[in-house]
């Protein structure tokens, strides 16, 4: 079974932002006012954040998602199991066995799970804009980065229907196919010949805080030789 | 006061309880229309979306059209042309899953070769439409299927 | 026997007659804190209707008022199980009048420890989720766990001995109220048979129920300390927290017997002593809740971990420092100068020392909750974290629902239990010859 | 309590179990209801179709996924050369602005005074004859109507221009910072009448002067993936990039070093580095005299004029550094010198120069000459001269925001003095907030496109799409508008327009196009295939293919493309013409280092920065990209100020918290941005254009920049301001 991973080249990201934007559409992720980002309720599953990587002296712009840790400090945490770790390494959220106690949130050093605090609202005439393949997340339940699961879902319906194996071009998650600097690169790291592997054994590589014990299968390519 | 506190609890289980024990509210469609008259028709034949699409879909009133020239014997012609002109497809869905459900008619219909009867019942039989979901279907109704089965138990395959 | 109950009758009778009548000063109380409780419905019923989005929550200040709330009560709540048990197996005589109401306190104010989880649940319609589908490696689950066994144990250990004060009062009612004495107390007839099973029923739940109070706060504490966040993932926060927990419990108990003793005018049976007492036992409590505090705060400051001391910045120099330090000053400095000095352990001191360490731990409670939360290991956008007006109203909720059940307690059982005092009637040689205690009684 | 069943008893049970079990099902029907009502009856089919982007001059091919119908999400369309498969934050929210909840359902002319947002809608007849007279009445005298667009190479902007110049219109142009501003000082040099591009991807070293590379450089998209391909690419080492610029950019931020230069003094730096070169005689002389007539008098003017110690002492930039740089840019593989878009024209002949002398043109990594265009814009028509006189009508297509910095003339005093002024937009944007009569067009997503990309690879493009989803409102084609009019309007303007409608525009593109026998559809794996062109010398579709069915191949594609080039272009066209010259080196400059004037009060130098997400041209109505603003330092929604340290040290604020930022002439609330390394004395202010009559979004905006000063002096240079705590 494979076990999906996300390589972020640094040097190549141009921290533009159009993942942020492409996975906000992607997964019906509501919008925010001014009134709302302010009481740090603005909705992103991505985001950049400023971060002094290894030896860049400023801070770089890191496009932020939930790292899907192979040991996630969130899914222990989780009275009802309503976050887990799935068997290919994804960290999904069950909305509907979501109790919505916040401890997923708390415990998650990366800051990357997000709470409904409100029923998410679109305006009437952006009904048609939600995905449908992506629920629309009640008030009260945690939501987070899936990789775009559905994605994957799909894709191997599809690989099915053709009768062949799920191949690394089928499935990508959204950021990862709109990146125009071509910095994102996704697959299966337990492939070791794919690309995602090869780039993740790089000596640039580096997982935020894996200090922490997290075991991150988003990786990181610093800046610089 | 104490009678009253009694009224409002007996009220409540009452309302909790019957909630739970009598049927979902009925859905009356707009042409009562007989499944078992059509048998000789496939299920995809109407409903086209179960081969390719997630969704099963509703026929659109040009696909009765193609049989139907004119109205039908049990529908007034006037209503008929009125569906005929509007374009929109007008059932309603009796089989509803709740929104975090993912369920890919093309994934157990075309690829793991699903009886439509395992989830729809009966409805291929009826001389009415439904009223109601022709069968019960929780978690557990899929669970069981997938255990027999074989499939995928993860959470995240069927939850979006 | 007879005779026993007859001079009972007038000799209790200020115990008694207290739960018997209802005065216009409790009507008056009961309305304005049943307004309270109102307004706290009306503003749980608005946060279900539109959200967490309601309170001054939000990323990465996940949890606020209500987990503080939930920390402080679940403290309180030791107050009474543990002390009336400890006591109680050391065979501090002087326990005996103070015992029940502190057991109330713990049974009543757990109600509100759990409640205020659920207020915090974005889905308390799935709340039954935990039991259905539990998760043994959470911590909240462990929580969950410890705290039912708790509620059991100590609403059990506060009936037991409650059960003789009821047949009491069985025998000196009419009416409904006879009737619901005469349920309550399962035939207690006040044989030999009877009162040996009860000592012995009640000797072994007040060994079982401490070590399952000493859990429930470790456990509160693991809520935090399981996770790696900084300033929570603590090895002593177990202990740290079951200290606190004992101390702010002792605190409720000295305020809760100063308004008993003046509202029922029970000044002959809660005596200086047991302030006297209790507030040593406060002291020794403030001193310990201060040794932990400077350890946890010494170690973090000393290693100067980046995400560490960022939180302990934010808390001892930051913005949350006037919460810190008010901490130090109600929890320590102001109960130390009171009670270190015997002139000062008055029934007044004692009491103006205990509301300043009740203040002071739910302050200590928020200042271990917020700052953490506040200050994230990654850099994201942060805000000031001001409590909205429906978390306040659920505040001021659950206190005045506390107190008004507090008060409905009182109205129902007597919160001195009668039977012990006739046991320690029996023991008052054994008092006098206490040599600690004995000259304290006569300055009393 | 009573244990038999009376009477009594049991109409009070029955009561209160009859009155539970009513209430359960009301409420559950009322749920069932709502349930009914979100399940969607459509079948949810799913359907791709190729559009065209049109937030920017770069015009990327995008391709939309369809449910029922419905446009869902947009991402680039992989045939596309210039997205392949790509698609910019911008270019991704325009799903947004065609969803908008503000969106103009239709024509309407203004009831409300000026400005105030009120409106009154009015059918097209009405709309379209209220122009028509009004512009029957200015009767064609020159100079009366003033048409203002954002610059556009397509068949369109055509007819846009020669209907206005039939009705005697001066017409402007708003110009994006797109390659073809740099067109004629690249005519100038080279004599070649196509656009530079520059092959930033496979340089090795890039200096550049102002060019926000990794913002919106050129054509962003293919910026941006040229970027990340220069930085990485397997089997190169990494390139390496300086930035000379003014503020600590992005760009500046990302480059390997940051030069502190203000714009005005850049050019000293770059004569300084060509004079390193000369004197220390590390460039091929003889390879270069070929193309080259004044290399000598050049050389001369150089060395002499920009001495390292002038050029440190002009630029604030060490002795030291200028050397070194120079060095590393001829030790450099393929070194390659850029400049902003809107760069002065002293600056880009210099730094044109500077790639002259190290080599770059006709060279990978280096400049190139864009094939002259299949398309060439029609001129048919003059501007009416200006005679002073300010128009009484003012026309604007899709100007979101006419006033921006990009703008040209002032168009302030106009607008007062205009008694009819027409926005032809979709959107509640800025022309519309100063409009009298709204003539909203269809959305992008609703349109037929033919449209010249910016110029980017150097190769010829033309992006066509059909309109993927019928017109949502009452909104019109812009053709079939102008055609109305000019038909009411007649004389000449009616013989101007010749097309019913933007479908036979385009129509009669793709027959152009067919006819030309060169170049195709987009076409998958586009650098394969153009490396295979490169080897065939041409393009050519297949000879069996009619004119109709390469038309209907090309809209299904998205575009057309001719990825043929002439190799070494440049160079043969200079050889032809004998050699270019460069241009004299200006004489250094003496004035002071900043033109503004900088006093007690308002000590600090302005400037002023367009971020990445604002829309220039489209909606200004779309959350998502309000919600990008103030990052990585999560200050969405809001203009942000980009504070040096020490800056921040005197006022006493910490990223995020907010500060006063006033000028002589007003004042703007912003949020702190603290970057370390600006110049204490500069703070950079971002450009969130506020459009207070906008749509919900675009409303929350109350303020930006120009509170602070008038338009010109903003356009012209830094502003003195102070910032206070607030």
């Amino acid at each position: 079974m494979a076990r999906w991973g996300l390589v972020i080249d640094l040097d190549r990201c141009t921290a533009c932002q159009a993942c942020v934007v492409a996975c906000k559409h992607e997964n019906n992720v509501p919008f925010s006012t001014p009134a709302t980002a302010a009481a740090g309720r603005l909705m992103t599953w991505i985001q950049l954040v400023a971060v002094e990587t290894p030896s860049h002296g400023a801070p770089t712009a890191l496009p932020l998602m939930c790292q899907q840790c192979d040991r996630p400090p969130c899914t222990d945490v989780c009275p009802t199991s309503a976050t887990y770790l799935n068997p290919e390494g994804i960290v999904a959220q069950i909305y509907p066995r979501c109790i919505g106690c916040r401890y997923c949130t708390n415990a998650c050093p990366y800051a990357v799970k997000l709470f409904n605090w409100h029923t998410p609202e679109w305006p009437e005439s952006m009904a048609p804009l939600k995905n449908p393949d992506v629920s629309v997340r009640p008030k009260g339940v945690v939501e987070k980065c899936t990789f775009c699961h559905h994605r994957l879902m799909r894709a191997r319906e599809q690989a099915r229907a053709d009768g062949r194996e799920l191949s690394s071009e089928d499935y990508v998650p959204a950021c990862v196919q709109t990146c125009p600097a071509e910095a994102m690169v996704f697959g299966d790291l337990d492939d070791p010949n794919s690309e995602v592997a090869v780039l993740a054994a790089s000596s640039r590589a580096f997982r935020w805080m894996e200090e922490l014990g997290t075991r991150p299968k988003v990786v990181y390519l610093r800046e610089g030789e | 006061m104490r009678r009253a506190l009694l009224f409002t609890g007996v009220a409540c289980i009452a309302a909790i309880g019957s909630s739970l024990i009598l049927p979902a509210a009925p859905v009356t469609q707009v042409l009562a229309f007989n499944h078992a008259k059509h048998a000789a028709l496939t299920c995809a034949g109407c409903h086209a979306g179960i081969q390719t699409t997630q969704r099963a879909g509703f026929p659109s009133p040009a696909v009765c059209a193609k049989c139907h020239a004119t109205a039908p014997a049990s529908v007034a012609p006037a209503a008929w042309e009125q569906l005929q002109t509007s374009g929109v497809r007008f059932w309603k869905p009796v089989t509803r899953l709740p929104e975090h459900v993912m369920f890919s008619h093309r994934r157990h219909v075309a690829l793991a070769r699903l009886a439509c009867a395992s989830c729809h019942a009966d409805i291929g039989e009826r001389t009415a439409p439904p009223a109601r979901m022709p069968r019960r279907l929780v978690m557990n109704t899929c669970l069981a299927c997938h255990r027999a089965e074989g499939a995928s138990e993860d959470c995240a395959g069927c939850h979006r | 026997m007879g005779d026993l109950h007859a001079s009972a009758h007038d000799e209790y009778e200020a115990i008694t007659q207290p739960v018997l009548t209802v005065g216009p000063l409790f009507n008056r109380w009961a309305l304005g804190l049943g307004a309270v409780v109102l307004w706290a419905i009306f503003a749980w019923a608005w946060q279900l209707t539109f959200g967490l989005g309601e309170t001054g929550l939000g990323r990465p200040i996940f949890w606020g008022l209500y987990i503080t709330n939930f920390v402080f009560f679940i403290g309180v709540s030791h107050a009474g199980t543990l002390i009336s048990a400890i006591l109680r197996i050391v065979d501090a005589e002087w326990r005996r009048p103070i015992t029940r109401m502190a057991e109330v306190i713990t049974v009543l104010v757990l109600f509100f420890g759990v409640g205020n989880v659920v207020l915090d649940l974005g889905r308390p319609d799935r709340a039954l989720n935990v039991i259905l589908h539990p998760h043994f490696r959470s911590p909240l689950l462990w929580d969950i766990m410890s705290i039912s066994v708790y509620l059991m144990a100590s609403s059990f250990y506060l009936y037991l001995p409650l059960i003789p004060d009821i047949a009491r009062l069985r025998d000196q009612t009419h009416g409904w109220r006879h009737r619901f004495y005469r349920r309550l107390s399962i035939g207690w007839t006040g044989t030999p048979k009877q009162w040996h099973r009860l000592e012995r029923m009640i000797g072994i739940m007040a060994i079982v129920v401490i070590p399952i109070a000493v859990s429930v706060h470790t456990v509160v504490s693991w809520v935090f300390a399981m996770t790696i966040q900084p300033m929570w993932h603590s090895t002593i926060f177990g202990p740290y927290f079951v200290v606190g927990a004992i101390f702010s419990g002792i605190a409720a108990i000295i305020i809760a017997m100063a308004i008993v003793r003046k509202v029922y005018r029970l000044e002959k049976y809660l005596l200086p002593i047991h302030f006297n007492n209790l507030g040593l036992l406060l002291l020794v409590m403030a001193c310990l809740w201060f040794y932990f505090t400077f350890a946890e705060h010494l170690t973090t400051w000393y290693g100067q971990q980046p995400h560490e001391v960022t939180v302990f910045n934010a808390r001892v120099f930051g913005p949350f420092a006037p919460f810190f330090w008010l901490m130090v000053v109600t929890c320590f400095v102001v109960p130390f100068g009171i009670l270190v000095n015997s002139r000062t352990r008055t029934v007044r001191w004692t009491v103006i020392a205990s509301i300043s360490v009740t203040i002071g731990m739910w302050i200590e409670r928020f200042t271990i909750v917020v700052p953490s939360l506040s200050n994230p290991r990654a850099p994201i956008h942060t805000f000031t974290y001001v409590p909205s007006w429906v978390e306040l109203s659920l505040m001021a909720g659950c206190f005045a629902a506390f107190a008004l059940l507090y008060m409905g307690f009182t109205k129902l059982f007597p919160v001195i239990a009668i039977w012990e005092l006739e046991q320690d009637a029996h023991a008052a040689a054994a008092v006098t010859a206490d040599p600690v205690l004995a000259p304290r009684v006569e300055e009393a | 309590m009573n244990d038999h069943l009376t009477r009594r008893n049991f109409l009070f049970y029955g009561g209160a179990a009859v009155a539970g079990v009513t209430l359960g099902q009301v409420a559950r029907r009322q749920i069932a209801w709502a349930d009914e009502r979100a399940a969607s009856r459509e079948s949810g089919e799913e359907r791709w179709a190729v559009s065209v982007c049109r937030e920017c001059a770069a015009s990327c091919g995008v391709q939309v996924r369809l449910i029922d119908g419905r446009p869902v999400k947009l991402e680039g369309n992989p045939l596309c050369p210039v997205s392949r498969g790509r698609l910019c934050a911008k270019g991704q929210a325009a799903v947004e602005a065609y969803y908008d909840p503000d969106r103009l359902t239709g024509p309407a002319k203004r009831i409300g005074p000026h400005g105030s947002g009120t409106w009154q809608r009015i059918s097209w007849e009405e709309a379209t004859s209220l122009l028509a007279a009004r512009l029957k009445s200015t009767a064609g005298r020159p100079g009366e109507v003033l048409a203002v667009a954002a610059e556009e190479t397509s068949p369109a902007a055509d007819v846009w221009q020669q209907v206005w110049r039939a009705a005697g219109a001066r017409v402007h142009s708003t110009t994006g910072a797109t390659a073809g501003r740099l067109r004629e000082r690249w005519a100038a040099l080279t004599g070649i009448a196509a656009d530079p591009s520059f092959d930033l991807e496979h340089a090795s070293y890039v200096l550049s002067f102002g060019a926000p590379v990794v913002e919106d450089w050129l054509s962003p998209l293919w910026t941006q993936r040229a970027f990340g391909r220069f930085r990485r690419s397997s089997g190169r080492p990494r390139g390496r990039l300086v930035q000379v610029e003014g503020r600590k950019s992005l760009t500046a931020r990302k480059a390997d070093e940051w030069i502190a230069v203000p714009a005005d003094r850049q050019v000293v730096l770059v004569y300084g580095i060509a004079a390193v070169l000369l004197r220390e005689n590390r460039i091929d002389r003889e390879a270069l005299r070929p193309y080259l007539r004044n290399l000598n008098d050049f050389e001369q003017a150089v060395t002499t004029r920009f001495t390292p110690d002038e050029v440190a002492a002009a630029t604030g930039v060490p002795v030291v550094t200028v050397l070194r740089l120079a060095r590393d840019l001829v030790s450099a593989e393929r070194p390659l010198v850029i400049m902003a878009a809107d760069a002065s024209r002293e600056l880009v002949d210099a730094a044109l120069a500077l790639d002259m002398l190290l080599g770059a043109f006709d060279r990978p990594g280096g400049i190139h000459a864009a094939t002259p265009p299949v398309f060439t814009p029609q001129t048919a028509g003059a501007d009416a001269p200006d005679t002073g006189a300010a128009p009484r009508v003012i026309v604007f297509r899709d100007s979101a925001e006419f006033r921006s910095l990009a703008t040209t003339p002032d168009l302030e005093p106009a607008l007062n003095t205009a008694d009819l002024v027409v926005s032809f937009s979709p959107f509640l944007d800025e022309a519309a907030s100063v409009a009298d009569l709204l003539l909203p067009t269809h959305t992008a997503l609703e349109s037929w496109h033919a449209v010249v990309p910016a110029t980017c690879v150097p190769g010829q493009m033309m992006a066509i799409a059909r309109p993927v989803t019928p017109p949502a409102l009452e909104t019109r084609d812009l053709i079939e508008i102008l055609k109305t009019v000019s038909d009411m309007v007649g004389g000449p303007m009616a013989a101007a327009c010749t097309w019913p409608s933007s479908e036979a525009l385009v129509g009669d593109q793709l027959a152009r196009l067919a006819a030309t026998h060169r170049g195709g559809p987009y076409t998958s794996i586009y650098e394969t295939e153009w490396m295979q062109q490169l080897e065939r010398g041409g393009w050519w579709t297949a000879a069996a293919a009619t004119e109709e069915g390469i038309g209907d191949a090309i809209a299904t594609a998205g575009g057309w493309a001719d990825p043929y080039f002439e190799a070494g272009q440049i160079r043969r066209r200079l050889a032809e013409l004998g050699g270019c010259s460069f241009p004299a080196p200006p004489v250094l400059p003496s004035a002071p280092l900043s033109p503004v004037i900088l006093d007690s009060l308002h000590p600090l130098q302005m400037e002023t920065f367009v971020p990445v997400g604002v829309n220039r041209l489209g909606s200004p109505n779309q959350p998502v990209l309000f919600e990008l603003l103030g990052q990585p330092e999560a200050r969405p929604w809001g203009p942000w100020v980009e504070l040096s340290p020490e800056t921040a040290r005197t006022v006493d604020v910490a990223t995020g918290e907010h500060v006063q930022v006033e000028s002589a002439s007003g004042a703007l609330e912003a949020s702190v941005v603290i970057v370390e390394g600006m110049p204490p004395g500069v703070v950079a202010l971002a450009f969130v254009p506020a459009v207070p009559t906008g749509g919900r979004w675009a409303r929350e905006i109350v303020r930006d920049v120009r509170s602070l000063a008038r338009e010109d002096a903003l356009r012209t240079g830094p502003v003195a301001v102070r910032i206070a705590r607030v």
